[in-house]
């Protein structure tokens, strides 16, 4: 327990204020904000998923226009920057996994790179299943 | 304005805070105070490395322990001191290891013990090489479970208030607004560590200017064993930061110029590869020191810019061993002066490191003022003797901390009176003292930082490893001078919020009337003795001078030394044998 | 290499001064001089009244966090030649209150410590049982955490904080981290009520600043995220298993 | 005494869900819908075949989840963002239920294509 008398001990303090353009600050914090903000990509590409499943569910005239759809150049300018901004989540939800959750493998800790790089491959793999899966080759 | 505890600790380290505990586990109830003027956390204990000495492997025993202190202490040490203190470290060490200290271990889980300098068997717990560090976050996140210790953070304590022949409280500074308040209690634990800064050259951190000595000096309690100084032989020059004894018990030598083990030259035996306790660089600090300084004479050292060198060469131990065993020792090489120790030798210099002498206490930490009491560095029991053995001071300010901590509680319990009349208008002279004289004293010519530098080099030029009667004479003249220039000192600084300079006058006050007390002693003490050096008396003296120096502070501020005998319960004085 | 450098640093006197401003001086330029050593010249040879805290001078007791050139740093860690030319500008510690100068106050960050419970708890054995077991390798799960000097880098380097005072923040959290990994301590679950609330764990947003700057490398931001994990599926097990469980 | 078990951590979880599933998701069928069909990088595939893949119990499961998932995740993050990036911190309350609302209004949504369509 510290004794400090509040009352004198807050008289003339300066108290600094966080400017609203805190995260222009520093690099580290933009980065983080585009981070944070590529949720708003993610869930612009679900809509769009979405939008996608109920076209081929609705008949092929539909699918046909989908496909015309994502061809306008304004939804593929979208889906370009979005990807880019799903590939900072993907890098970046990497990154922070081993930090997070600690791994044991026979009573020692698994090495940080370690899984990360095993995350990379299992992404691959994934990846190249649900490839396989809709084009068909 | 006036506040009332119980008990004041003054001073949150090691043995501040583990009395702090003691007391209040003592008595449910007590109130406690702890004034600081670091956050406790900061204190001086967080830098110790190396580790702290415990009997408790299989092949040690009490004894040994208490034998290799007493030797290394020149049989200076009182022995029945020594006797408590090697049967309750290990309790101690094994109390913290309860409180969570991460101490290092063995592959099973139990404790794992190393060697250290100056110890025949290996016996110093560790915490990697943050001993001092986990020691004491420990002890200062345990203290923040008991409700009846009160924390008073970055408060300068400036007065201890007696009057009846007994303290009464303490007059203190709160930094952060410079409030001066009367803090009255029945009890005071004085643990404000050692004046490492009275030297211009030392491992110890900006905060310990000996406070705690003058506060009791000036309070009628007498200095004991003030002449002996500690060098501890491996300082990193210009920052004076320590590299721990550890990195010679892991097996570290000691090179001079010529790249040549020069401690088989001093009676410290043969070298071998691999360490053996008690031998070539594990012998004892002031020996260690004190050889440097003959390779000095000899032209075998290397020059720098900011004096004489040898060097440490730890390459042979390799990155792995360095990385787990010393990583910090690399950790501040690679920080502060741009080496890696795996790969390149490190320059090192002798550098003062500890006050072996102090308040001086009983074994329950007790002062000749009533009521007062000291433990931790600032105080002497005495164990240490004419020189510390590394790793013992942790230890002690466990032991002794838990002590005082327990009398001040019994006394407070037993004895506790309420303060007089006297005292709270003495509270009163001091503050006007601090206000009127120091902190709006005007037209001063000196500056603080000038009359610090030159007692600093005095105390170096004069009372280092080697000193003489001549040099000493001399040195008392120019501390006098400079008792004389500090009230001509002016503050640059006027404002109350958080003066630094206030303080920095108030420690070199403190810091001066200490650096008296050691020249003095230094002075009457005519012969050699573990890290007392006499050029002019170079053997040790046991007729005349097997005995403790206490100074005490006359009346008109000048030191009188006076001597109290050693004692002695089991082991007669010897020789002290390294090497063999 | 130029023989000085310019110190910019931040001065605010309490009561007088309404926000701090920058005052220049020109301190020697040396090799092995880091920033603290110019502040300290400063102090002594041009300028008594400049005001910051330290003491130990080799990056253990914590007490000389401030900020240069924008970032939160231990200035007696950091050497001057690595901002020549200079100017090199030093300022208190972003996001705490400033009582002077380079001078912030943290009773904040020991009142927070205090709340997380940095003891162990547990009933005491008696002494005569000797050590409780460690295993290197179980002293190897919390070590890293044990590591914090209180420095407040971290804090500083927070964004959360600066912007929600209430949080609780990295050091207090990596600490009771630190107590809740460690095989002798049994306060998991009291730690736990104490930081499950929104301005205890849930506030970080894992912008990891903190493990940037942390001359200790404690890695708050990762002992805050697995923490995050064990209130998450200790969580769910409350609500799936509401009486066993647990 | 324990305090009420907050609700935070819970949602904490799918957000984290949420963001594994999207981080290994995402980016591929991102490629291969809003780049590669439609720039003809690759030939759509045959209707059918899509239409037999979506059909598919199993996908609709898994397409739910992600849905779901992802939508929460925005929201979560989007709160955040929202409370730090435009200091927003007083209106905790609205952009909560803003948030987390449109994240339970897009998953009904999911529910209703995903199971109740085609
Ligand atoms: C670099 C280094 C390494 C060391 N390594 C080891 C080792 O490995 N093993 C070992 O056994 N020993 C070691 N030592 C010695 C040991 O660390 C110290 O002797 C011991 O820590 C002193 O502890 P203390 O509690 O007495 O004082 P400190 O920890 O110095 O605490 C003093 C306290 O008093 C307070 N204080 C002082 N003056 C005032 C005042 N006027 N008003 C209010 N408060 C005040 C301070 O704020 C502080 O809280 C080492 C020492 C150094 C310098
Ligand atoms: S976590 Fe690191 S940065 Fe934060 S206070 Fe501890 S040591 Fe300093
Ligand atoms: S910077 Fe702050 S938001 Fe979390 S990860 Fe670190 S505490
Ligand atoms: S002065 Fe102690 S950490 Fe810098």
């Amino acid at each position: 327990m510290s004794v400090r008398q509040t009352a004198t001990a807050v008289r003339g303090r300066y108290q600094p204020r966080i400017s609203l353009w805190w995260w222009l600050t520093k690099p580290s914090y933009l980065l983080f904000v585009l981070r944070e903000l590529s949720s708003v990509f993610i869930a612009w590409f679900i809509v769009f998923l979405l939008l996608f499943v109920r076209a081929v569910y609705q008949g092929e005239g539909q699918y046909e226009r989908f496909l015309d759809f994502a061809a306008n150049p304004f939804v593929v300018f979208v889906n370009l920057v979005a990807l880019a901004f799903v590939l900072l989540h993907t890098v970046t939800w990497f990154v922070l996994t081993p930090q997070a959750l600690p791994l044991h493998l026979r009573g020692r800790r698994v090495p940080g790179g370690l899984i990360i790089a095993s995350q990379y491959v299992g992404w691959l793999v994934v990846s190249a299943f649900v490839f396989w899966l809709v084009v068909g080759w | 304005m006036t506040t009332s505890h119980d008990i004041i600790v003054v001073g949150g380290g090691g043995a501040g805070l583990r009395a702090a505990i003691a007391a209040a586990e003592t008595i449910p109830g007590i109130d406690v105070a702890v004034v600081s003027k670091v956050y406790p956390m900061r204190s001086h204990t967080v830098s110790a490395e190396g580790g702290a000495a415990g009997a408790i492997a299989e092949d040690d025993s009490l004894d040994e322990h208490a034998y290799d202190t007493i030797s290394g202490g020149d049989w200076l040490c009182d022995q029945d001191a020594v006797e408590i203190f090697v049967k309750d470290a290990p309790k101690e060490l094994l109390r913290l290891e309860h409180w969570g200290c991460p101490w290092s271990r063995q592959p099973d889980g139990r404790i794992a013990v190393r060697p250290f300098g100056g110890m025949k068997k290996q016996r110093t717990w560790f915490a990697a090489d943050k001993t001092g560090f986990h020691l004491l976050h420990t002890l200062f996140q345990t203290s923040l479970k008991y409700d009846g210790v009160h924390r008073y953070d970055e408060w300068y304590v400036s007065k201890l208030l007696v009057d009846d022949g007994r303290v009464q409280g303490v007059v203190a500074v709160e930094l952060t607004t410079g409030r001066i308040e009367t803090i009255t209690a029945k009890a005071v634990i004085l643990t404000t560590g050692g004046c490492g800064r009275v030297f211009p050259f030392t491992t110890n951190a900006a905060i310990k200017t000996g406070d705690g000595m003058a506060l009791a000096y000036r309070a009628g309690a007498p200095l004991k064993d003030m002449e002996f100084i500690q060098y501890h032989p491996t300082g990193l020059p210009f920052t004076g930061i320590l590299i721990t004894e550890a990195a010679r018990a892991e097996g570290g030598y000691l090179l001079n110029k010529d790249g040549y083990r020069y401690l088989q030259d001093y009676n410290l035996g043969t070298p071998t590869p691999t360490p053996v306790l008690r031998s070539m660089e594990l012998g004892p600090r002031d020996r260690l020191s004190q050889a440097f300084e003959h390779e000095v004479a000899k032209g075998r050292t290397i020059d720098t810019p900011y004096g004489p060198v040898v060097h440490l060469d730890l390459r042979h131990l390799g990155a792995k061993l360095i990385d787990t065993k010393l990583p910090f020792v690399r950790e501040l090489c690679l920080k502060y002066q741009n080496i890696d120790p795996v790969t390149e030798l490190v320059p090192v210099r002798p550098v003062v490191h500890y006050t072996m002498g102090g308040v001086h206490t009983d074994i329950d930490g007790a002062t000749p003022v009533d009521g007062l009491f000291a433990a931790g560095e600032v105080a002497c029991v005495s164990i240490n003797g004419a020189n510390r053995l590394g790793s013992n001071s942790l230890p002690e300010l466990l032991v002794f901390g838990t002590r005082a901590g327990r009398a001040a509680a019994w006394h407070v319990f037993r004895h506790g009176k309420e303060p007089t009349q006297a005292v709270l208008s003495q509270a009163a002279d001091e503050r006007r003292r601090l206000q009127k004289d120091v902190l709006e004293h005007d037209g001063g010519d000196e500056r603080i930082s000038a009359i610090r530098t030159s007692m600093q080099t005095t105390m170096e030029e004069s009372a280092g490893i080697y000193r003489s009667g001549d040099s000493l004479a001399k040195a008392a003249d120019t501390l006098g001078e400079l008792q004389e220039r500090l009230p001509r000192a002016a503050l640059d600084d006027r404002s109350l919020a958080f003066n630094t300079e206030l303080i920095a006058a108030l420690e070199l006050s403190a810091m001066l009337d200490v650096a008296e007390s050691i020249v003095a002693s230094a002075l009457r003490r005519e012969e050699s003795r573990g890290a007392h050096q006499r050029t002019d008396f170079p053997a040790r003296d046991d007729n005349r001078f097997l005995a403790h120096s206490l100074a005490v502070r006359e009346a008109d501020g000048s030191c009188r030394v006076d001597y109290l005998p050693v004692t002695i319960t089991r082991w007669a004085p010897g020789e002290r044998v390294y090497g063999r | 290499m130029a023989d000085t450098i310019a110190m910019e640093v931040a001065r605010y006197q309490p009561g007088e001064d309404g926000a701090p401003t920058m005052a220049r001086y020109d301190v020697p330029l040396r090799k092995d001089w880091v920033v603290l050593d110019g502040l300290n010249y400063i102090k002594d040879e041009i300028d008594g009244t400049v005001t910051f805290r330290w003491s130990c001078r080799m990056g253990i007791c914590g007490s000389c966090g401030m900020t240069v050139n924008g970032e939160p740093k231990l200035t007696c860690a950091t050497f001057l030649t690595d901002y020549a030319p200079g100017p090199v500008r030093v300022e208190p510690l972003a996001n705490f209150p400033v009582i002077r100068d380079l001078v912030v106050d943290i009773d904040d960050f020991l009142d927070k410590l205090s709340e997380v419970k940095p003891w162990i708890v547990r009933d005491e054995a008696p002494l005569s049982a000797g050590e409780y077991l460690q295993t290197p390798e179980q002293l190897e799960e919390y070590r890293q955490y044990s590591m914090c000097i209180n420095c407040m880098l971290c804090y500083s380097a927070c964004p959360v904080y600066g912007l929600d005072p209430e949080f609780v923040g990295p050091a207090a959290i990596a600490l009771a981290q630190r107590y809740n990994l460690d095989s002798r301590d049994e306060g998991a679950a009291e730690r736990l009520d104490v930081l499950i609330h929104p301005e205890g764990l849930w506030a970080c947003t894992f912008v990891g600043d903190c493990t940037r700057v942390c001359p200790k490398h404690v890695d708050p931001a990762g002992a805050i995220q697995r923490y995050k994990l064990t209130a998450a599926l200790d969580t769910l097990k409350h609500y799936v298993l509401p009486r066993g469980g647990r | 005494m324990r305090r009420r078990r907050p609700v935070e951590p819970l949602v904490w979880l799918l957000f984290s869900g949420g963001g594994v599933v999207t981080a290994i998701l995402v980016p591929v069928l991102l490629v291969l819908l809003g780049l590669a069909f439609p720039l003809g990088w690759i030939d759509p595939p045959p209707y059918e075949h899509i239409h037999a893949v979506l059909g598919h119990w199993i996908a609709r499961i898994v397409l739910l989840g992600l849905c779901v998932l992802g939508f929460v995740h925005w929201a979560h993050r989007f709160r955040y963002t929202l409370h730090e990036g435009l200091k927003l911190q007083r209106l905790d309350a609205q952009i909560s239920l803003l948030c987390y609302g449109l994240a339970l209004i897009g998953s009904v949504w999911a529910v209703y294509i995903l199971l109740f369509t085609g």
